[in-house]
């Protein structure tokens, strides 16, 4: 049996007495680009949040990598390789942009909880920044307080922060949220540039993204994974038509 | 017996009198975020008032007017003061009433001066209530629960029946949403803060003449009023009802209880002597920690129950 | 020339009413003496600077005072502060031979002050807990009705020496009284008395010994008042400022205290004195080891024809001294003052032998009893350190 | 038709930066418009102003009278509702208690809890949840019921559809019809093109903080220009 | 309390400003030889220290501790042993290193009370802290063997032989040993903030939240900072336990940790040398003026007030600020409404003082005569005419300065979005 980047095995969440997450199974091979779809308030960021620790599961269990990570802590789930990013941007908003992406690679990169090194003498932490920098295109930001950016370059930092330790399953959350027609196109170039060879689970609205990116879709209705297809089979899948993209299928796209 | 239940007493009248400083605490706290930590210091401008005015016509309409004043002021400050210091956050906002409390005192001093006014009970409050076994319990300690308990009341209605909780609660994090909903957002924040040091200017009216009126009183009661609001679980007003009650019947009861590891261990059969170990901890009385007990309590909640004892959320 | 000395006591916060009394006590009886010239041509200044009532602020203060050029300083709110003050003096004038201080005591009264801790540069004028603690048990011996006794004081030195002298010097007078319980509460932080008075209650003492002081006295005897408690109390500052008012008509015919003076003494000595001050000030005049002070130092420098402290205190040394309560000796084995002591009990003013009151309560203190140095006086463990 | 919302020469800044250049807008009573843009053209800042929440000069004529330099509520209060874009729900406080906070009082409004249930039955079933941990599409539909609640005469709702799923931006879009039948005018502010051309009477095209188009959907469609140079990128 | 250490110089201008610093440091009692500004600077070094170490945990952690005199008081109260300890010949060590003694005390107890503090943050932090300082307070009473009760322990500084002359009983001995180490701390603290532990706990200001997904455990980050923070602390403490020769139940009370942070705060928590800027004052204020004026607390809470509402970044921004406006040569368009604004400022304030003392002489100080004497001249209360002045000069002072108030705050406003421009231009 091959083991998946991340599986999860009839994953069950309640807050209080309402079940949110009713046994949801997922099976992600490595590398893959999988999208989750599915009605507002169906579970998705919760999925999300129980993935990479955020909220305790009430039953089940999720593997990373073969690995079962339901007692974890964030953090330790993070330094086992798996990173996201947030529906909400969630950035240091304080500190500039390079120093974010720096805050985001030191862990990765072996430094700890240091008090004994000196930041600027960290070359592999600054270029490791530096090259993020590039890839998400703030280069010309780099000095400039994240909380002072724009909301379309937040966005993109929240993505650099995600994928700048280096991690190789990586969750977005709506990244393409609140982002112009164009923005989105350039949002969606730079995620695939950024995830070649890793594992991508991504949540998105915007159909167009979701088709033009993933290579499987997962459809998350009522706390429970319904269908996962590929996109073509998805789009002609009367359930999810029904439940999620109702009338007309993908207008935008 | 006799002991017992006169300590009781003494707790839950002390308990209340908490309760009647912290309840204004609470609400300002929890409703606007301001460690107000000048509350104590209007408790103070409220018995420093009543003295004022009791000496002019009297106990009862100071016990109505001195309120209203420092509800007045308290408007007044918030107004002038604290909203412009709002945006910047809750730090600024705590270090201005900090601020404040210097200068009030000072103020009060330069009024009235540095030593203990005569504010005396009124005499048809004098005497006592009952007489318990041989004790006799004050009547006007009863008059002190009494306002307490009605103010209690008074406060559960205004919130419950009102949405000025709500709107305050809401304004704390999105103040321009609330606002284009239609609601006058700083005229409420001024209320809630004029009300609540109304609230603390009431209990400096009863307490002041039941203790002593001087520059000194709101110092010394100020740190133990921010125990009960926490321990009692912030925003929540019956559990900072609790919390009164809970430390004051603590504190009474502790302060009779000359009990400790020595005396344990002596019942036992081991003999501690000043050359043991450790003597010094195992000699003290739990009344020598009665001090102490309002702080580990309220350093233990904190740990194992954050939220308080009756609170809703943390932090 | 100019003797100046510098006050350090508190003139804020919560002890500021007694030391803003002291100092305009000290100011007033400087006054008297620069205009009566006491010391010849010599003058006194008294300057107040406030240590907030804290050791270590003080000794902040007395780095200031002598870089302003103070050789004199005086002290005596607070034993604390007092035991502070003195080490630091004693190191001061080690290091700094030839430019020596010297540490006037008005009311500090921890009584290793002039044992253990004594000290060549320290001259104590109030008599010592243990003096008064002699004087109160001399004068409840005689009282046959005291059968039970609680001892209630503040937790810090001066309130343990008193326990301890009660405890040790009833059992030596009185081996009959039963020591039916003793409380050491915090102090200035209690607000509410009346756990306190509930215990006393529970234990059925009818005399009550208390080296209290502040608010933590007043408020004492106010719950002492609403519970009905009727004991008698015996105190060692009933008569410093709040005291008084706060205790109004409560403490009426059962609160004494015992000090180096009263007001209505016998022959009313000092009466210019409390009628003046109170012209002036509009307050009552207590602490009169300021008067003592004075007058001790006036007649020392005149003795020593110099303001040199180390004359000056060599000089003080085995003087004897007129003061407001008669002739007092300055004992020079560990410079305590030897002085007779007063019980008095807080009565309604009466015209004839009560006539001052206090704070305008329209009462005062009635003086019991009059009790001779000599039957106060200690032995004293001092093996002092004289300049050689 | 009379002008219900008058909007000329608009002036905005936020501190020193001038954001707003002169602009002129006009809703009618009981008509769908929509104010359309690219990122950051000023079109928020436009609503913001005139809910007087925005540093602002210029005339701003509500029902005929002059509202600019009224404060918030007061605007609020003559029967203006906003929907803000960036789903500021109150998180400490219940769903309900987040619709109740939607009344004005002293005003009786025509909309009850009940019928914002039974528009979003979603919001029903969460009634008592703290809305801080409301899905974000949930979010989005409470913020809009809340202003309804208040009563207003003119909705103005910034973005209500981002991070909605396709089938309810399909039921936003019927329900903003439904308003406009019961007399309710709506000023939208949209990202996506469809919707605005499906439903609205009119539309602005903001750029560079002045308006560069208005007219019907049929003239926008037509217009390809205007689309490519203000729309798209 | 924006942008922390955004001000990065060269690494030439580093070491000028460190230089500079230690030449400070070394010729300050030179300059200021006046008596007593010794004792005074020796407790701004050790209050500096105390700040500065305050301040790892508010401005760069974003941790509000109303406790933290717990440090630096435990770490003064174990120097002080220690320093009795050599005074009875148990043990020998050198006093120079005596604060190191304290800073290790303060770390054991960082490393105690913060695993407890540190694991929540916010609000309930900052109560923690205020819980953990009144027991620790309650403490010092009960047990008098180790606290010294209400009168503290005392000790004697002047142990061992000398070494080279140095004895530590001259004030300006001390004083140099204070700036050593004052010196040393402070390099110590800035690199910390140039360390990845630093940056991290800057992340956990802004967003704890986040920082748990890039790999971090927040209550380490917090509780490493603490423990470092109340190393620092422990040092200001065992320097301040040689300085005053006593430690006492104060030193760990929540009004001195109340007051640093006042001070920090007042000296600006967003700038690494705020604190120190803030030691400065708050010392002057509260040792200083309180030999001036019995009106002192008020002086100081309406100062404390008007810094809080006026000028929240603290003295340090309004610094930056004009140091900044300086740089691009922009400082003379504003210089004229400045000193305008300053000058009437000066003049309202006069008169605030006169009144205040006068008001102080008619009630509190009626017994001592009508006369005071005021910036040197003496005055007669009891006349109408310095009551009369004082109403002047603030009727003058205030209305001059509403005036110059729209005056200058348009000018500054115009100079700080040019400058801005300037940046984002410059960024661009
Ligand atoms: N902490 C919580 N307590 C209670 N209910 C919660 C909590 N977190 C989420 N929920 C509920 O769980 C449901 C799923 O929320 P989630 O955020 O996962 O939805 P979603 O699929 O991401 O939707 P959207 O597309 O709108 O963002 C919602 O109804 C929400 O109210
Ligand atoms: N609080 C603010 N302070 C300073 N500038 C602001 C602020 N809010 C918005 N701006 C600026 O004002 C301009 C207009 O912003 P606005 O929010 O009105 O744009 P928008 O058209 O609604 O775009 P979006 O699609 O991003 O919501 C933008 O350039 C933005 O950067
Ligand atoms: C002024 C006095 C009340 C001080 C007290 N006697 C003491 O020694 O502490
Ligand atoms: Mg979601
Ligand atoms: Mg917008």
């Amino acid at each position: 049996m091959t083991t998946f980047s991340l599986e999860l095995k009839e994953v069950r969440k309640s807050f209080g007495k309402s079940e949110i997450i009713r046994g949801a199974s997922l099976q992600v091979p490595k590398g893959e680009r999988f999208a989750i779809i599915g009605p507002n308030g169906a579970g998705k960021s919760t999925l999300f949040n129980l993935i990479s620790g955020r909220f305790p599961i009430s039953s089940g269990d999720i593997l990373l990598n073969g690995e079962s990570t339901t007692k974890l802590r964030p953090f330790e789930i993070n330094r086992r390789g798996l990173s996201r990013s947030f529906q909400i941007t969630n950035i240091f908003h304080r500190l500039s942009v390079y120093e974010n992406l720096r805050c985001a690679v030191l862990w990765s990169l072996g430094y700890k909880y240091s008090f004994w090194h000196r930041l600027g003498g960290l070359k592999d932490a600054h270029e490791r920044a530096e090259a993020v920098l590039e890839q998400i295109g703030l280069k010309r930001r780099r000095d400039i307080t994240a909380g002072l950016l724009t909301y379309a370059e937040q966005r993109a930092l929240e993505i650099g922060i995600t994928i700048a330790g280096g991690a190789d399953v990586i969750l977005l959350d709506e990244p393409t949220a609140g982002m112009s027609r164009s923005e989105s196109d350039m949002a969606v170039e730079l995620i695939r540039k950024v995830t070649v060879g890793k594992t991508l689970l991504m949540v998105e609205h915007d159909m167009s993204v979701v088709f033009g990116l993933a290579d499987k879709i997962a459809v998350v209705v009522y706390g429970e994974v319904i269908a996962c297809d590929t996109p073509v089979n998805i789009r002609n899948n009367q359930k999810v038509k029904d439940a999620y993209l109702g009338g007309h299928a993908p207008v935008e796209a | 017996m006799e002991f017992t239940l006169i300590t009781l007493l003494n707790g839950v009248s002390y308990g209340l009198l908490l309760f009647m400083l912290s309840s204004g605490l609470t609400l300002i706290f929890s409703m606007m975020g301001v460690l107000n930590f000048a509350h104590a210091s209007f408790y103070m401008l409220g018995a420093y008032f009543a003295y004022g005015i009791s000496v002019k016509i009297g106990f009862w309409p100071a016990l109505f007017i001195s309120p209203m004043l420092v509800g007045l002021l308290g408007a007044l400050v918030e107004r002038y003061g604290l909203r412009s210091v709002h945006k910047y956050g809750h730090i600024p906002e705590l270090l201005f009433t900090f601020g404040l409390s210097f200068v009030i005192v000072e103020l009060v001093q330069l009024v009235w001066g540095r030593s203990t006014v005569p504010y005396p009970i009124p005499a048809s409050l004098d005497g006592p209530l009952f007489t318990l076994y041989t004790t006799t319990f004050p009547m006007y300690r009863g008059f002190m629960m009494l306002v307490a308990l009605l103010m209690l009341l008074s406060i559960y209605l205004l919130l419950t029946r009102t949405r000025i909780g709500l709107v305050i609660q809401a304004a704390l994090t999105h103040p321009d949403t609330v606002e284009a909903l239609g609601h006058n957002v700083p005229r409420v924040f001024m209320l809630v803060f004029g009300g609540g040091c109304a609230l603390a200017g009431l209990a400096g009216v009863v307490g002041g003449n039941a203790f002593v009126t001087e520059p000194g009183m709101a110092a010394t009661l100020g740190s133990i009023i921010f125990v009960v609001v926490v321990v009692g679980g912030m925003g929540s007003l019956a559990g900072a009802f609790v919390a009164s009650l809970l430390i004051g019947v603590i504190q009474t009861y502790a302060v009779a209880l000359d009990y400790s590891f020595m005396s344990l261990l002596a019942k036992i059969g081991t003999q501690v002597t000043p050359t043991t170990p450790g003597y010094p901890l195992l000699s003290l009385t739990i009344a020598q920690t009665a001090p102490i007990l309002p702080y580990l309590l309220l350093v233990l909640i904190l740990i194992f129950r954050p939220k308080g004892l009756l609170g809703t959320r943390e932090g | 020339d100019t003797i100046k000395i510098a006050y350090i006591d508190p003139l804020s916060g919560p002890f500021a009413p007694v030391g803003q009394n002291i100092l305009n006590s000290f100011q007033y009886v400087a006054d008297e003496a620069n205009a009566k010239s006491w010391a010849g041509a010599h003058k006194f200044e008294i300057v107040g600077f406030d240590n907030k009532g804290s050791p270590q602020e003080s000794l902040s203060v007395l780095k200031t005072v002598i870089d302003k050029g103070f050789r004199y300083i005086t002290q005596g709110n607070g034993s604390g502060v007092g035991l502070a003050l003195l080490d630091a003096v004693n190191k001061y004038n080690e290091r700094n031979p030839g430019k020596e201080i010297v540490y006037l005591n008005h009311a500090a009264v921890d009584p290793d002050m002039t044992n253990s801790k004594c000290s060549f540069w320290h001259f104590r004028f109030d008599a010592n807990s243990d003096m008064k603690m002699e004087a109160l048990t001399t004068y409840m011996a005689q009282d046959k009705n005291i059968k039970k006794v609680y001892i209630i004081g503040q937790n810090y030195s001066f309130g343990h020496q008193v326990t301890r002298a009660a405890k040790e010097y009833l059992a030596r007078k009185r081996p009959d009284v039963q020591i039916v319980g003793d409380d050491l509460h915090p102090i200035g932080q209690v607000k509410d008395f009346s756990p306190y008075i509930a215990k006393i209650k529970a234990s059925g003492a009818d005399t009550v010994i208390t080296g209290n002081w502040g608010a933590d006295l007043a408020l004492l005897i106010k719950a002492a008042k609403d519970a009905d408690l009727k004991a008698n109390f015996y105190t060692y500052y009933g008569a410093t400022t709040g005291v008084p008012t706060a205790m109004g008509a409560a403490g009426q015919d059962r609160v004494k205290y015992v000090g180096y003076w009263n007001a209505n003494n016998e022959t009313f000595a000092g009466k210019d004195v409390v009628e003046g001050f109170k012209a002036k000030y509009k307050d009552d005049y207590y602490s009169m080891a300021t008067y003592t002070i004075v007058a001790a130092m006036a007649q020392a420098v005149k003795q020593a024809k110099s303001i040199e402290p180390k004359d000056v205190a060599l000089a003080l040394e085995n003087a004897k001294i007129k003061s407001l309560n008669g002739e007092d000796v300055m004992r020079k084995s560990d410079h305590q003052l030897q002085q007779p002591l007063y019980i008095a009990t807080w009565v309604k003013v009466n015209g004839k032998d009560v006539k001052f009151d206090q704070e305008n309560t329209g009462l005062g203190w009635k003086t019991n009893q009059k009790i001779d140095a000599f039957v106060a006086t200690q032995p004293t463990s001092c093996q002092m350190k004289r300049p050689g | 038709m009379s002008a219900l919302l008058e909007i000329k020469d608009l002036n905005a800044y936020y501190g020193k930066s001038h954001v707003l250049h002169g602009v002129d807008l006009v809703v009618n009573q009981g008509e769908i418009v929509s104010l359309l843009g690219r990122n950051g053209v000023g079109r928020s800042t436009t609503v913001k102003a005139t809910m007087g929440q925005v540093n602002a000069s210029g005339s701003i004529r509500f029902k005929g009278e002059e509202i600019i330099g009224l404060k918030a509520f007061q605007i609020a209060h003559k029967g203006l509702g906003y929907v803000p874009e960036n789903r500021d729900i109150f998180p400490t406080l219940t769903v309900e208690q987040n619709l109740i906070l939607g009344e004005k009082s002293g005003k009786k409004s025509r909309w009850s809890l009940n019928d914002m249930y039974k528009m979003f039955p979603r919001l029903k079933e969460r009634q008592h949840t703290a809305a801080g941990v409301l899905s974000g599409g949930e979010q989005q539909m409470l913020t809009l019921c809340r202003t309804l609640m208040g009563d207003p005469d003119l909705i103005m709702i910034d973005e209500p559809t981002e991070g909605l799923a396709p089938k309810i931006v399909e039921l936003v879009a019927e329900y903003l019809k439904e308003l406009k039948n019961r007399g309710i005018s709506v000023l939208l502010v949209e990202q996506k093109l469809a919707i605005a051309l499906e439903i609205s009477q009119r539309l602005y095209v903001m750029g560079h903080g002045s308006i560069v188009f208005e007219g019907s959907p049929a003239d926008l469609k037509a217009n390809e220009n205007i689309r490519k140079e203000w729309l798209e990128v | 309390m924006t942008n922390t250490l955004k001000y990065k110089p060269l690494n030439l201008a580093r070491w000028i400003i460190w230089t500079g610093f230690a030449v400070m440091l070394i010729v300050a009692p030179l300059i200021f030889n006046k008596g007593g500004s010794l004792s005074l600077l020796s407790q701004m070094g050790t209050v500096m220290i105390f700040g500065l170490s305050y301040n790892m945990l508010l401005g760069q952690g974003g941790m509000l501790s109303f406790g933290h005199a717990v440090y630096s008081g435990l770490g003064a109260f174990f120097a002080i042993h220690m320093m009795n300890l050599v005074t009875n010949g148990a043990v020998n060590f050198p006093i120079t290193l005596i604060p190191l003694i304290g800073g290790l005390a303060g770390m054991a107890f960082g490393v105690l009370f913060g695993y407890v503090t540190t694991k929540k943050s916010g609000t309930t932090f900052s109560m923690i802290t205020l819980g953990i300082v009144e027991l620790v307070f309650a403490c010092s009473l009960m047990f008098p063997s180790f606290f010294g009760g209400e009168g503290g322990i005392s000790t004697n500084r002047v142990i061992g032989q000398s070494f080279m002359g140095i004895t530590y009983g001259p004030q300006i001995q001390v004083y140099y040993l204070i700036a050593l180490w004052l010196f040393v701390s402070t390099i110590g603290m800035y690199a910390f903030t140039q360390t990845p532990l630093g940056r991290l706990a800057n992340a956990v200001r802004d967003n704890p939240e986040r920082v748990e997904f890039i790999g971090y455990d927040t209550q380490w980050v917090r509780y490493l900072t603490l423990i470092l923070s109340a190393f620092f602390a422990g040092i200001s403490g065992g320097l301040s336990a040689i300085n005053f020769e006593i430690v006492s139940a104060e030193n760990v009370s929540a009004l001195r940790s109340g007051s640093v942070l006042l001070f920090t705060f007042i000296g600006g928590v967003g700038f690494f040398f705020g604190p120190m800027i803030g030691a400065v004052i708050g010392i002057f204020l509260s040792v200083m003026l309180s030999d001036f004026t019995k009106a002192w607390q008020l002086y100081l809470g309406v100062f404390f007030i008007a810094m809080v509402m006026f000028a929240p970044g603290g003295i340090a921004s309004i610094l930056m600020m004009n140091l900044r406006v300086a740089k691009f040569g922009l400082f003379k368009r504003i210089w004229s409404s400045m000193w305008k604004i300053v000058l009437v400022s000066v003049v309202a304030l006069a008169g605030c003082v006169i009144a205040v003392e006068m008001l102080y002489q008619r009630t509190l100080d009626s017994t001592q005569g009508p006369v005071i004497s005021l910036f040197g001249v003496s005055v007669d209360t009891s006349q109408p005419t310095p009551w009369i002045v004082a109403v002047l000069l603030i009727a003058v002072g205030g209305w001059g300065f509403t005036r110059c108030k729209v005056v200058f705050m348009q000018k500054w406003g115009e100079v700080n979005t040019e400058i801005e421009d300037q940046m984002r231009r410059a960024q661009a």
